[in-house]
Parts: structure tokens; sequence; C-alpha cells
């Protein structure tokens, strides 16, 4: 356990140290909100019933620079394989970095929702479903992308590598997402968020543990 | 190396006199459905392939597994070939879905949770075979792609799971399997049909995979161009 | 529940259908036994210029 | 400051009195084998040059022996483990001062120690690690992002991670290269306070002359193949001709 500590700090710091990247990837996503609304164009009734698609495209986005940034600092002069040859355990340097991810993106999220309720007009008095649903949607984003971001990050292409890996897996993070947050702002008559959140729950159970398993396999020569 | 493989081209043959077999019957001999009309005769070939490309993804999952667990590089060149066939059915899977769902439902595609699972993998697989171009490394290719693979196939039921219940509220499932007796023998004709075309194809494209693994692998170094002196120990031939 | 009733026609959806199935698996076995024998023959001169070169 | 005791196998415990042997190395990148067929047995103690000239596989030698890179053929032993099934308790004997310095840029050479520190179960070491960065002559710099320190002051802060694992046996690749005559003579120290700690120390090196004086006994790499082994003092000259000033 003293070993996962041991990496979340350091992925935590790390973050912290590179907060920058973090804000930038924020207007990135912020702009990705705003040009939606273009797409669509200037019809409150349309842009409020698609605003928690938009929500989630964009973090979806934004989640993939993340990712991909989070592992640029392990390969800039092969830290990774420093702290792997110490020996530090592969699973404990994979759950400290997706945990860290996981929370950046909840962050990433919360700080786009005011950007997606001024936008498009899309509130929810439910905050803290809300917020459940922001946590594990990122959770479900970030296990998968940690594991393929330490993948890509050591191949060529690695820009459009991780998306193509990632987006078609975490379909059921993207429905389960965005019904269950559409369902917080335009209301839930038949209480079927939970099974949407059910859905996203065995999602992370399912990833949190394989990936773990695999990661050892990514990063080993 | 096997100068002449006959193998996959008898069962590619095999599997194509198969198929053209269960087609004549379905299309000419078989009888109308009562409603869909003749557009039901698309089922003798999209079915088939439904069930043949689910089995070649699951080939190349199994592949993945026994590489990871037990390693050789035969399983890799068997991954490589399960993953491309399985990308080319569940292209042409996709192709027939949407000419079936055309004339039924009047629109190219009606999301079906089955046909849905299937374009997810198919983008999902898709992307492992271009993560197979981008690495050079060929131990690490075949390890991450092993890993890819097994990563894609596991989230195949929570994907068809998310689209059924996200789909639920326009329409009643259509289920093309709905095939009366009569209609079954061209079905299953064409589905052995296509699968010894498979057979076959993932046969050969193996061995095309293992022949550029060979290609791109420098042969272990002969032991008699050891340069004397032997390397003894650095300590004078101490144990 | 099938939609429009009795769906009159549609000969050429099965066509295209079938036509497509054959294009595709046909294309991509000559695709496959093509690239076979390329990499063969490719081999087969290599092991031809290694055996020069020893 | 006289280094702490050897951690894993002191140098009284080893049965074999080996500290590294291999037998049939052998290590391809595609097409090209950058080890062929190594074999080689280092006695506990003692302090080996491996020289050889660019591109003979001492670097690729180096890592397969230290864990960071998987062997394609043979097999090894270090520190009494197996490179191959027991690579963690290999590492935990072991140190590989590499090329690529390790480290996190955007963190302050203190926070990139405190990190291996804490993965190394030793958190309460503070005092220890500004005395480490001081006798690396980093203590002045101490709290710098990494990325505003020059490549001399990376490959000394590599030296003071290395020393901190407090290993058994230690793989220093290139170990002068960027270092200025300062740091020469601060290498110089350490490989002899580490001979005189009784641990076993390879450096591959061009500097024959700096070779012949520290270590007692050299081997000799060329297109991957060992083709020399012996005294120290008497390794040839063509084997590693030149490279940067001594």
């Amino acid at each position: 356990m003293s070993a996962l500590a041991a990496a979340l700090r350091k992925d935590l710091l790390l973050q912290w140290r590179t907060r920058a990247q973090v804000v930038a990837i924020f207007v990135f996503g912020a702009s990705a909100l705003l040009l939606f609304s273009f797409a669509i164009g200037p019809h409150a009734a349309a842009l409020r019933q698609h605003a928690a698609g938009f929500l989630w495209l964009a973090l979806l986005l934004s989640s993939t620079l993340a990712l991909a940034e989070s592992f640029q600092s392990e390969m800039e002069h092969r830290a990774l394989e420093g702290l792997l040859l110490l020996p530090a355990d592969a699973r404990a340097l994979y759950y400290g970095k997706a945990i860290a991810n996981a929370l950046q993106l909840t962050l990433l999220g919360v700080a786009l929702v005011p950007v997606m309720v001024v936008l498009y007009d899309a509130g929810t008095a439910r905050l803290p479903a809300l917020l459940g649903i922001i946590v594990l949607g990122s959770a479900g984003l970030s296990a998968p992308g940690t594991l393929y971001a330490a993948m890509t990050a050591q191949a060529r292409a690695r820009q459009t590598l991780l998306p193509l890996l990632l987006f078609p897996l975490v379909v059921p993070v993207l429905l389960a997402a965005v019904k269950a947050t559409s369902l917080l702002i335009l209301g839930d008559p038949m209480g079927q968020i939970r099974s949407w959140a059910v859905l996203l729950v065995s999602f992370n159970a399912i990833y949190w543990s394989l990936c773990g398993l695999l990661f050892e396999r990514v990063v080993e020569d | 190396m096997r100068d002449y493989s006959t193998r996959p081209y008898a069962l590619g043959g095999l599997g194509i006199a198969l198929l053209l077999w269960g087609s004549t019957w379905g299309l000419l001999f078989a009888p109308r459905e009562a409603y869909m009309g003749d557009v039901q005769r698309i089922m003798y070939v999209h079915v088939p392939t439904a069930w043949n490309a689910m089995l070649a993804l699951t080939f190349a999952f199994a592949c993945a597994l026994f590489f990871l667990l037990r390693g050789g590089w035969e399983w890799d060149a068997r991954l490589e070939a399960a993953i491309e066939v399985g990308v080319v059915l569940s292209t042409l899977l996709c192709m027939q879905g949407a000419i079936w769902a055309k004339p039924t439902w009047g629109v190219w595609w009606d999301w079906d949770p089955r046909l849905t699972t299937m374009a997810v993998l198919l983008f999902a697989f898709g992307g492992i075979l271009a993560l197979r171009q981008f690495v050079d490394d060929p131990v690490k290719r075949a390890v991450w792609s092993a890993v890819a693979v097994v990563i894609a196939y596991v989230d195949v039921p929570i994907v068809y799971f998310s689209v059924k219940w996200w789909n639920s509220l326009h329409q009643m499932q259509s289920s093309p399997e709905t095939v009366s007796r009569a209609f079954h023998w061209p079905l299953r004709i064409n589905a052995f049909g296509v699968l010894l075309l498979v057979a076959g194809l993932i046969d050969l494209r193996t061995r095309l995979a293992a022949l550029r693994r060979e290609g791109e692998l420098a042969a272990p170094p002969v032991v008699a161009e050891r340069a004397t002196p032997a390397p003894i120990g650095a300590a004078g031939g101490t144990p | 529940m099938t939609g429009v009733g009795v769906i009159h026609g549609g000969w050429e959806f099965v066509v295209a259908a079938y036509t497509v199935t054959a294009v595709i698996l046909l294309g991509y076995a000559l695709s496959v036994h093509w690239r076979y024998r390329a990499e063969r023959a490719r081999r087969r001169r290599e092991a031809g210029r290694e055996e020069r070169a020893r | 400051m006289h280094l702490t005791p050897r951690r894993g196998t002191g140098r009284t415990s080893a049965v074999t009195g080996l500290a590294v042997e291999a037998e049939g190395l052998g290590r391809r990148y595609g097409r090209r084998w950058a080890l062929r067929d190594v074999s080689l047995a280092i006695p506990v103690g003692s302090v080996v040059m491996l020289a050889g000239r660019n591109g003979s596989g001492k670097s690729t030698l180096l890592r397969v022996l230290a864990t960071a890179i998987r062997a394609d053929l043979g097999t090894a032993r270090v520190a009494l483990h197996d490179v191959r099934t027991e690579r963690r308790e290999v590492r935990k004997r072991v140190a590989l001062l590499a090329h690529h310095s390790h480290h996190y840029e955007a963190l302050t050479p203190r926070e990139n120690l405190a990190i291996a520190a804490s993965f190394l179960g030793r958190e309460g070491d503070r005092p220890r690690l500004l005395a480490l960065l001081g006798r690396v002559g980093l203590a002045d710099r101490a709290d710098d992002p990494v990325s505003t320190l020059s490549a001399g002051m990376r490959k000394r802060l590599a030296l003071a991670r290395v020393l901190l694992q407090d290993a058994a046996v230690l793989f220093l690749d290139e170990p002068y290269g960027e270092l200025d005559p300062p740091g020469f003579h601060l290498l110089d120290r350490v490989i002899g306070e580490l001979r005189a700690g009784g641990a076993t120390v390879i450096v591959a090196t061009h500097l024959l002359e700096r070779g012949r004086a520290l270590c007692d006994r050299a081997l000799v790499l060329e297109e991957g193949r060992l083709v020399w082994s012996g005294p120290a003092a008497e390794v040839p000259e063509d084997a590693a001709a030149g490279g940067p000033t001594s």
C-alpha cells in the first residue's frame, strides 16, 4: 500500500507542478463547448436538449490531451523505467497515475459544468448526483485511458493512436454518462438514473482491475 | 519453409462452394417470407457473416490470451490474422446491415444493439490494426496488441447492454433470426461456407504474418562464428 | 412488428447485399493471396542474397 | 561520508563468489544482434571496465544485466538472482546509471530523490538526501527545477540517485560523459569508496587511461561479442580506440 501512496504523491506533485497544462486543457474543453453551440445554432431548446452530450464530448476530447500529457513526463528521461528499476511495483505506479488522472478529469468536468449552464441554460438542482456521475465517468475514462496512454507514449503517431484506441472502448461510458447527465438536467420521471449509474460502476469495476493486471506487461520490456 | 500450402486454398475453395450452394438455394428456391418478402433473403448472407465475424474476434481473443500467458510467435501471427479477418467481416456486416435496414425501416442504420455493437468492435479492432502499424519493436507490438485485444473483447457485453438500454425506447427489437424451419437450410449451409472460407483466410494470413516476422527478426547467431579467445570469466577462469 | 406491412419488390437491395458480400470476401481473399506470394518471393530473394553474401 | 554496508548479498555470504555471471547472452533489435553469445563471470567486490567502440553493445549488456531490457537469448544471474525470472530481487540489489537520467524535469533534485527514497521505503532520510546532493555538488541547486540544470548537473543528480539505492552491484554506463574535470575527480572518489565498501562496479567507458588506473579487470566488446578479458592494466589500446578527451 505504501508504494501506492508514494506513486499517488508523485503523480499529484507532478500534476500540481504542471498545473498550467491543466488550465490550458480546461480552456480547450470550454472552447469545444462553445463550438458545439455554433454547430447547433442559437436555439435555446435544442442546445438545452443536447447539453449533456456536449459536456461529455468536450470532456472526452480533453481527456485524451490530459492522458497523453500525464505520460509525457514519464517518458521524457525514462523516469518510469527509473522507478521500475528501484524496484517500484508496476501496479502501484498504474493505480497512482490512474487515480491522479481520474481526479484531474473530475476537476475538468466540474469546471466545465458552469460553462455548460451558461451556454446551454442547462442546469440541475441535484448537484451531488451530477458530481457522482462526473466522478464515475472520469474514472471510466481514466482506467483504460491511463493504460493506453502508457502504451501509445512509446509508439509513433501517438496523438492519433490514443483516441483511436480509447474512443471505441469507452462508448458505454459515454452513453451512460450522457444519459444520466441529461436525466439530471431534463428530469428523470421514471427514475432511470440508477440503472445508468450501475452500468458506469460495473464498467469501472471491470477496467480498474483488468488494466491493473495488464499494465506491467505494457511497461516492462 | 513449406513451398506450397494447399490447406488454406482447399478450405477457402470448399467454403466458397458451400456459399454458392446456400446462396442459390436461398435466393431462388427458398419460399418468400410472409411479411418481409424477398428482402428477407439478405438474411442468408447477413446472419452467417454476423456469426463468423464474432467467431473471428473470439479467436483473436483466444490467441491474445495464449500469447500473453504462454508466449510463442505463432500466436502473434494468428492474432494478426484473426484481427484483420475480424475487421473485414465486421465491415462487411455493417454494410449488409445498412442494406437490410433501408427497405425494412426506411433508414440506413436502425441502431439494432447487435449490429451497433459490431460497429463499435469494427472501430476498436481497426484501432488495434493501426496500433500494430505504429509500433516497430516486434515484441512490443505483439504484447501491446494482445493486451489491446483482451481489453476490447471484454468490452463487448458492456457495449451490447449499454446500446440495448440506450436504444430500447425507440422500437421493439427487430430480431432478424425469426426464421422459420423452411428457411434454415440455406442459412446453415452458408454459415459453414463462411466458416470454412474464414478458416482458410486466417490460415493463409497467418502464414503471411509468420513470413513477415521471419523477415523482421534476425536468426540466432551461429555459435561457430565466435571470435577467439573464448570469453573466459574475468577472474581468469575461477568457477 | 415488421414496419411497413408487406414489402414489395426490394430485389435491388438483395442483389446489392450479395454483390457487396462477394466483392469484399473475394477481394480480401485475393489481397491476402497476392500479399502472401509477394512476401514469399521477397523472402526467397533475400535468402538468395544472404546465400551469396556468406 | 562512508557508505552504509551493502544491502542484499554482502561480499562474505555469496556462495559462488560471483556478483555477475552470464552464459550465451543475446539481444537483437530487429535484424541486428546487439549482443551475440556473451558469457562472463565477475567476482564480488571487483571493479571492471567494459570497453568497446560505439555500437559494440556496452549499453545493451549493462541494461540487460540491470533488467532494464530483456535478453532474447541466454541466461544471466546478478547478485545471485536470475535476470529473467527474479527481476524484482535483482533490482533490489542493483543500481544502473544510464544515459537517460531517470528523473522528472518538472520537479527539483530534492523532490526527485525524495520520490526515489519513498519507493525504496526510506521516507525519513530528508537530511541524508541533502547530504547526498551536497556530495555530488548540487546542494545549491537542490530546489531549482531539473529542467534548468545543465547536462553535467543532471548526470550528478543521476549519480546521487544511484548512490541512494545503496546497491551491491552497480552498472555505470559512460559515467564520465558530460562531467567537467571536477566531476571526473568526484566520480573517481565515488568509485574508490564503492570498492572500499565491497560493492561490485562495472563501468562502461572509452577512457582507457582512467579505466586502467581505477579498475582491476577489463572486458572488451566488439560488435556484440566479448573479444578480450583480463587485467585492466593490459587492456589493448586498439580495443576501444580513443573516445572523448580523457
